[in-house]
């Protein structure tokens, strides 16, 4: 062994260690809960969610103020053979919705994940809390890790945490959605593996930053982009690989429906994104990218009818996140214009804000859903009538989040659309603006179907509806106001999102 | 030909079979053995790649083989949750076939 | 042809052979017997590899622990095994699915033909900072040094199957222990085995962890051979499974993540990043995480073969 | 915030802030008495606000509320008009079964309405507009009949489908807007030579012409006025429609002449005037009547806002303001006429025919009535050429329309016995003595001196077509009975039919997704999906 | 001597394949379960057997000749357990032939 002081190299940013500290501080909660367990990991999981938080936003304005990535060499190993974390605009911004979601779900889940009494344990709470500590670190670790294995176990973590949330009610129908989701999922794994293979093979390192100085348009390359582009696909649930999608998401406890629709399927997709746009850049030519949008476009369609002839609720909301990942590929094509050029930072901009904007949205739909569903004993759409005048502090959230996702001015998804529907216009694909615009309608159809029959009087013969406890529903309202208002608090990050971005110039979105 | 290239070819050829076997079959655990016998293949391409990096006196490259390692563990763990998956889906609909 | 590569043509036929075996099988049983054979002969292709860790791991966990896993599942579900061969899909489907398969298998076919030469490796590099990590098996400096997050994160991952698992107990047993693994026929030989061989596993386990740092070894393969024997035990009926409620059980679970974890938060202040070493501590604190993962990922391994809990918490 | 920027604001916040005040159950149900107060800063604003803006947000996303004239008159005639409704409604809906939703979807409509006439940048435009919708198709809900919810949920999938157009309207000017403004102002301006100009005025007068009951666009409008409650019809009709005429006003470039969009939409807001006037006189219910002379009317503003394109003449939104603002006060009142005839005993029909016959022939130009006034204002616009005489027989036309209204609204009325409530009439009176008085005050103040509405040529040209009209009616009387019955909504059921085209269509989607999720399907998809991939790569290199 | 070594581990090595090779053709011709198990064990411990014995020659280090030593004990063992089970089950589910 060398002798000396300075033997392993130094780390990176000093700011660099809030990185490790979004992965850390889950973890570390996810085996304290474990270890202490009895009634106590509710307390574990709030005290770290918390500090999580104020991690994400530490993470946050330290890339806002520095106006450049943060970087950690793990261990003080330098990529290739070490692992480097590396947060850009759209890690933080992802990580400030992952915060803030998972600190919703976490308020909204006391109600109903409270030990049985003080200090007992019980299956349901454990696993809800150490999974939600789990589900934070997966996320996290998707977000920094700039290593395609590292990337490839946080996505298996995921997949570990977001099955057992799907079955937690322990019955046969979401049993048998989780084990589809989960064989779905695996089998996407194992493409992206094999992907990650033979990048390895080709370049001799998995160092995103490092790759995307050495990609060449190869054989190996192309190979490995299909294979893990249609790994990554089917974990994201893109139609026509969204056979799990709905009876999962429909099936779970509805803040886990929350944190499987908002967050979940957004980490392959970030991935996805990652992979296009850092690990090739420039390379996947129009054709793939034309393909995803076209599957894109086939979910906006496809989803919103079928969300319109769902006679449940959580399905109803479940079909509708199928149309909303559709939309989220069809930024490919826009955003893989000249690089550089506004028209693609656009996009990108676009189809993140999309992301966060459902994602907060949606947590809010399914949350007023399952309040809604927890005060009628079912969640049947005919059978709504008299919800608004009960419930109103839900109605008006899932009004909300509704009109969120429809896209009304100030939501994010407002924003959102406007910037891929400008992008679309000045690229001259006027087509995905087509597809866009038809399914905001369907959005409106599905929303106000729902929102009027709960306008609608009750019958005297359905039984009295039960009050719902005001936390989760305020829960739910608060998150549904800010998706209403992300387009206003989006135009600081929607210059956030281009940071740490070399190859797409930092410029305003239009 | 070298041993490394045959193995590699072989690699891509259990993927194959692992992928028709998964999408193929009707019965859930023939689909989990399918699911391990294509991530095998995976981890032998990894293998391959291992090997063909010999170098600095060492028989291969070994950072393919430690990502190989992690990787069995966590397709282990995969199997595990799937298989409980699988007994639980089946003592529950067991449970309300006797019910009704 | 070189008898090297003849060898090694015979293995691999032997391989695809038990790979369209196992895929082809009519019933479940032989099918996973055909699997186990497989993860067998893996892990010759391993040592052909050049990477003796890896055959460890794969004799060990892909061959071994999985086909437990196969195994009981296939016995516990023969009884529901439906005949049905009408919801298989017809032939032009399959024959779809198996074109679509096959050109699959021949990009990534194509692309092993293609492949650079020299492969662009990590080894000289490994090999030249091998010195800073004072252990002496590249594969576990890269494990514990260069990827220890990897490895970090393989551990909650097991940690995590197990929470999933155990999500699936019916309520009522919750904090009890998993059901018994013992055959249903106590049978004298294997209990004679359950006696005769853990004390040998455990000295060969503990061996395979210890030269590890030196030699091909390491926690993984150790603690699952750790973790076979006691599952043997457990299936012989010398042993039950325990409560899973139990303080010291978590702690045990917990003890080799949260171990690593610390010592890798240390290294923010002892040696300026996390998961970082201090100079000259390197390779006992490597040997110390090692020995720490080895007891809970042991634990971890039996507990995940022996399922969700299935019976009530005794009073 | 100077004085005037505070009325800017607290026009579209006070309705606003009552809305948010309806979350609280207590507080909506004391709403019902303030109904008539929300209205007030806007009419505030109308008066002493004009040419004032102020602007929130930061300086990329600016929400802007700007009062310019034509707005200023449009939001002052429409706050007299939603104060008097607002008293009707208190009197007449109250006790409504569900009646705390009238309240709340009463004021989001006030709100959006009143924003769409002072925002000046297209997102806050685009909001006002969707909220002006919602509220709309909730308060035409209030009619309770499955009539009711039929002409809601038509007047919601219209509504939609014109915002979408607005929408990616709005997309194609801002991206022909050079500096990235979000004004309508600086789009408007920039349009002659943005690259989009045709496809953006394209969607934008179809989503516009969809709100304004442009034929065969207009479907919606003889569905949801008959069907909603008076005091809805009343708003609905006068003020809220108006919100489509001031956005062609915004987004259309007045300093340049575009003959051929010009044209265009000249012909078919002409060819709405006709079509309006012809079916309207197939029906025989009053409210139906108004609402088809509604599509005549608003058919008559977009021909002259074309007309004013075509030449490229900036007066032209001034005047048709006033135009609008004299329709908007008139059709509101005939509405409220309707509901306070339905009060009054058939004996004694004449306190309210004689006024409502003012009104009605007013729509017609009778001199002195704000309609003269009106007319005289778009004569600049209009020209003397064949549109100028096509717009004057539309008049004769509009004259038979009406006639045939007042002779069917004392039939209809014996629905309720007894006197009709002063709350009831009060409203009505008033609103009928404001469509007189404010259009004359409105030309004096913007376009010139009174005496030019009362010089003898003015009057002899406003009169001749009433007289035609009226001398038609007595004709039409005889040969009524044999027009053919057209069902109100004429086009819209041939629409329903497609419509249930589409919801089969829709069952084989159903069953092609049950199929897509099969298993081994999806599993088939997934490879399809790698070696699609896989070969796009291949191709594109 | 070491010629003789290396002769003793050919003829050792390979008499140890050719009982591999009879267990295998035993496994795959005898007809129930029973004698199926009788060919795999002889083969398993006399194959093996000649195998290490073989091999032992060929080792650098004592230590080396003891791991296959106790390898040989191991799988004797494991064989001999796994033998009767399998013997026992066989016998409990399968009709006497």
């Amino acid at each position: 062994m060398t002798p000396g002081a300075a033997v392993l190299p130094c780390a990176g940013d000093p700011a660099g260690a809030l990185l490790v500290l979004a992965i850390v501080l889950p973890t570390a909660g996810f085996l304290l809960a474990l270890s202490v367990g009895g009634g106590r990991a509710e307390r574990v999981a709030l005290l770290f969610l918390a500090g999580g938080f104020a991690v994400a936003i530490a993470i946050v304005a330290a890339i806002w103020r520095s106006g450049h990535a943060l970087s950690y060499a793990l261990g003080g190993w330098t990529p290739p053979l070490g692992i480097a974390l590396r947060a850009d605009g759209l890690s933080a911004v992802m990580a400030m919705t992952t915060a803030l979601v998972v600190g919703a779900v976490a308020l909204f889940g006391r109600q109903n994940f409270a030990a049985p009494a003080p200090g007992v344990e019980a299956r349901v709470p454990l696993s809800f809390w150490t999974l939600l500590l789990a589900v934070t670190t997966a996320l996290n670790l998707i977000w920094f890790a700039g290593d395609l294995f590292s990337l490839y176990v946080a996505l298996e973590l995921l997949t570990f945490t977001a099955v057992p949330l799907v079955c937690l009610d322990g019955r046969a129908d979401t049993l048998e959605a989780a084990l589809r989701y989960m064989l779905f999922a695996l089998m996407g794994s194992v493409l992206y593996l094999l992907g990650t293979a033979l990048l390895y093979s080709a370049y001799g390192t998995l160092d995103i930053a490092l790759l995307s100085e050495r990609v060449r348009p190869e054989p190996a390359v192309w190979t490995a982009a299909a294979l893990m582009t249609a790994g990554l696909v089917a974990k994201t649930a893109l139609f026509p690989l969204h056979l799990w999608l709905p009876p999962a998401h429909a099936g779970a406890p509805p803040a886990a429906s929350a944190l499987l629709s908002a967050l979940v399927v957004k980490g392959s997709f970030f991935l996805l994104v990652r992979l296009w746009f850092d690990v090739l850049p420039g390379l996947p030519s129009r054709a793939p990218a034309e393909l995803l949008a076209a599957l894109g476009a086939a979910a906006v369609l496809m989803g919103s009818v079928l969300a319109l002839r769902q006679a449940r609720l959580k399905l109803l909301i479940a079909y509708s996140t199928v149309a909303q990942i559709g939309y989220l590929f069809l930024m490919f094509p826009l955003a893989s214009g000249p690089a550089g050029g506004p028209v693609a930072a656009g996009a990108l901009t676009g189809g993140m804000l999309q992301a966060v904007s459902h994602a907060t949205a949606k947590a809010a739909m399914f949350m007023a859903a399952g309040v809604m569903a927890g005060a009628l004993g079912h969640d049947r759409i005919a059978g709504l009538a008299g919800t608004a005048r009960a419930l109103p502090m839900s109605m008006f959230a899932f009004g909300l989040g509704g009109a969120a996702l429809i896209g009304l001015p100030p939501s994010g998804g407002f924003l959102a659309k406007w910037l891929l529907l400008t992008a679309s216009v000045q690229s001259g694909q006027w087509w995905w603006a087509a597809v866009m615009l038809t399914g905001g309608l369907f959005t409106c159809g599905y929303v106000f179907m729902v929102v009027g029959r709960a306008m609608g009087e009750k019958d005297a013969s359905e039984p009295r509806i039960i009050a719902a406890p005001i936390t989760g529903q305020a829960v739910a309202l608060a998150l549904a106001v800010i998706s209403m208002l992300l387009g206003l608090a989006a135009l600081a990050p929607l210059d956030l999102v281009l940071v740490g971005r070399p190859t797409l110039a930092v410029v305003a979105c239009r | 030909m070298t041993g490394a290239t045959l193995f590699g070819l072989c690699a891509a050829v259990l993927v194959g079979l692992g992928l028709y076997g998964a999408i193929v079959h009707h019965l859930i655990l023939r689909r989990i053995v399918a699911f391990n016998l294509l991530g095998a293949g995976a981890f032998l391409l990894f293998g391959v790649v291992a090997r063909r990096g010999t170098g600095a006196g060492m028989g291969g490259d070994p950072v393919p083989q430690a990502l190989v390692i992690t990787g069995i563990v966590v397709a282990f763990s995969a199997t595990a949750l799937a298989v409980a998956l699988l007994l639980r889906l089946h003592a529950v609909r067991a449970a309300e076939d006797a019910d009704r | 042809m070189t008898f090297a590569l003849a060898f090694d043509c015979g293995l691999a036929v032997l391989i695809l052979a038990m790979a369209i075996w196992t895929i082809a099988a009519r019933t479940t049983f032989p099918a996973v017997v055909g699997f186990v054979a497989y993860g067998l002969l893996l892990t010759l292709v391993w040592m052909r590899l050049a990477a003796p860790d890896v055959a460890l791991t794969e004799a060990a966990i892909g061959g071994g622990l999985t086909g437990v896993l196969l195994l009981g599942a296939t016995s516990r579900l023969r009884a529901t095994e439906p005949p049905a061969v009408s919801e298989r899909p017809s032939v032009p489907f399959r024959l779809a699915v198996a074109g679509l398969c096959t050109l699959l298998s021949a990009a990534i076919a194509a692309v092993v033909l293609l492949l650079p030469d020299p492969a662009p490796t990590l080894a000289p590099e490994a090999a030249a900072k091998l010195s800073l990590t004072g252990v002496g098996n590249a594969v576990t400096a890269v494990l514990l040094a260069y990827r220890a997050l990897d490895t970090l994160l393989e551990s909650a991952v097991l940690l995590l199957a197990l929470v999933g698992v155990w999500s699936l107990a019916p309520d009522r047993f919750w904090g009890g222990a998993p059901r018994s693994l013992a055959l249903r026929h106590r049978d004298g030989s294997l209990s004679l085995l359950g006696q005769v061989l853990p004390p040998i596993g455990i000295v060969l386990g503990v061996y395979i962890v210890w030269v590890g740092a030196d030699a091909p070894g390491g926690k993984f393969q150790g603690a699952t051979i750790i973790g076979a024997m006691w599952v043997l035990t457990m299936m012989a009926g010398l042993q039950t499974p325990p409560e899973i409620s139990q303080a010291w059980v978590r702690v045990i679970l917990v003890a080799g993540a949260a171990f690593f974890l610390a010592v890798g938060i240390a290294g923010f202040w002892l040696a300026g990043a996390f998961l970082a070493y201090p100079t000259g501590f390197a390779k006992s604190l490597i040997v110390a995480i090692e020995v720490a993962l080895t007891l809970s990922v042991a634990a971890t391994l039996g507990l995940l073969v022996a399922g969700p809990p299935a019976r009530p918490v005794r009073t | 915030m100077t004085g005037p920027q505070a009325l800017l604001l607290a026009a579209v916040a006070v309705p606003a802030v009552m809305l948010l005040g309806c979350v609280a159950p207590r507080l909506r149900g004391g709403m019902w008495q303030a109904l008539w107060l929300a209205p007030l800063p806007g009419l505030a604003a109308a008066l002493l606000a004009r040419g004032s803006s102020v602007s929130f947000g930061p300086a990329r996303a600016q929400f802007v509320l700007a009062l310019d004239t034509s707005g200023a008159i449009l939001l002052g005639s429409a706050a007299v008009l939603w104060i008097a409704a607002g008293v009707y409604a208190e009197r007449d809906m109250r006790s409504a079964a569900n009646g705390g939703w009238f309240v709340v979807c009463w004021l989001a409509t006030l709100t959006g309405c009143f924003g769409a006439f002072l925002i000046a940048d297209m997102p806050g435009f685009y909001l006002f507009l969707a909220v002006v919708s919602l509220g709309a198709s909730g308060l035409i809900l209030q009619g309770n009949t499955p009539q009711a919810r039929r002409a809601s949920g038509m007047y919601l999938a219209f509504a939609l489908f014109a915002e979408t157009a607005i929408l990616m309207g709005f997309v194609l000017l801002a991206a022909g807007t050079p500096g990235g403004s979000l004004l309508m102002h600086d789009a408007a301006a920039a349009l002659p030579t943005s690259p989009w100009r045709d496809p953006a005025l394209a969607l934008l007068i179809f989503g516009l012409g969809t709100k304004a009951a442009l034929v065969p666009l207009h479907v919606w409008m003889p569905l949801a006025y008959p069907n909603a409650p008076i005091s809805v019809a009343a708003v609905l009709s006068g003020a809220v429609v108006k919100v489509s005429i001031i956005g062609l006003i915004r987004v259309l470039p007045w300093g340049a002449a575009m003959p051929d969009w010009g044209a265009a939409m000249a012909a078919a807001g002409v060819f709405g005037a006709y079509y309006g006037v012809v079916v309207g006189l197939t029906q025989s219910d009053p409210k139906t009547i108004l609402a088809y002379s509604s599509v005549s009317q608003m058919g008559l503003l977009v021909a002259v806002l074309g007309m004013g394109l075509r030449a490229g003449d900036g007066g032209t939104a001034i005047a048709v303001a006033l135009a609008a603002a004299w329709h908007l006060l008139a059709k509101g009142g005939l509405f409220l006429a309707v509901g306070a005839s339905s009060g009054t005993t058939a004996r004694r029909p004449w306190p309210v025919l004689l006024p409502a016959g003012v009104l009605a022939l007013g729509l017609g130009g009778l001199p002195f009535t704000g309609g003269a006034v009106a007319k005289l204002a778009i004569k600049g616009p209009l020209g003397d050429g064949m549109m100028a005489t096509l717009v004057t027989l539309a008049a004769v036309g509009t004259t038979l329309l009406m006639l045939h209204f007042l002779r069917r609204l004392p039939a209809s009325a014996p629905t309720r016995a007894g006197e009709a409530p002063a709350g009831l009439t009060l409203p009505w009176l008033a609103i009928a003595f404001a469509s007189i008085a404010i259009p004359w005050a409105l030309y004096s103040a913007v376009i010139g001196p009174v005496s030019d509405v009362l010089a003898p040529a003015a009057l002899w040209a406003a009169f001749w077509p009433v007289l035609v009209g009226t001398l038609l009616a007595v004709g039409l009387r005889a040969w009524g009975p044999r027009l053919p019955p057209v069902p109100a909504g004429d086009l819209v059921v041939l629409g329903e039919r497609a419509a249930s085209g589409v919801a089969t269509w829709s069952v084989t989607l159903e069953r092609a997704d049950a199929v897509l999720r099969l298993w081994p399907v999806a599993g088939l998809s997934l490879l399809a999906v790698a070696v699609a991939l896989g070969a796009a790569m291949l191709s594109g290199r | 001597m070491s010629l003789l070594l290396d002769i003793f581990t050919v003829v050792a090595v390979s008499l140890g394949a050719v009982f591999f090779l009879a267990g295998a053709v035993g496994l795959l011709r005898f007809p129930d379960t029973l004698t199926r198990l009788h060919a795999l064990t002889k083969a398993d411990n006399v194959g093996l057997g000649l195998i290490v014995l073989g091999l032992l020659p060929q080792t650098e280090r004592p230590l080396a000749a003891v791991k296959l030593i106790v390898a040989w004990l191991l799988v004797q063992l494991a064989s001999g357990t796994v033998s009767q089970l399998i013997a026992r089950t066989a016998r409990r589910t399968e009709p006497p032939a």
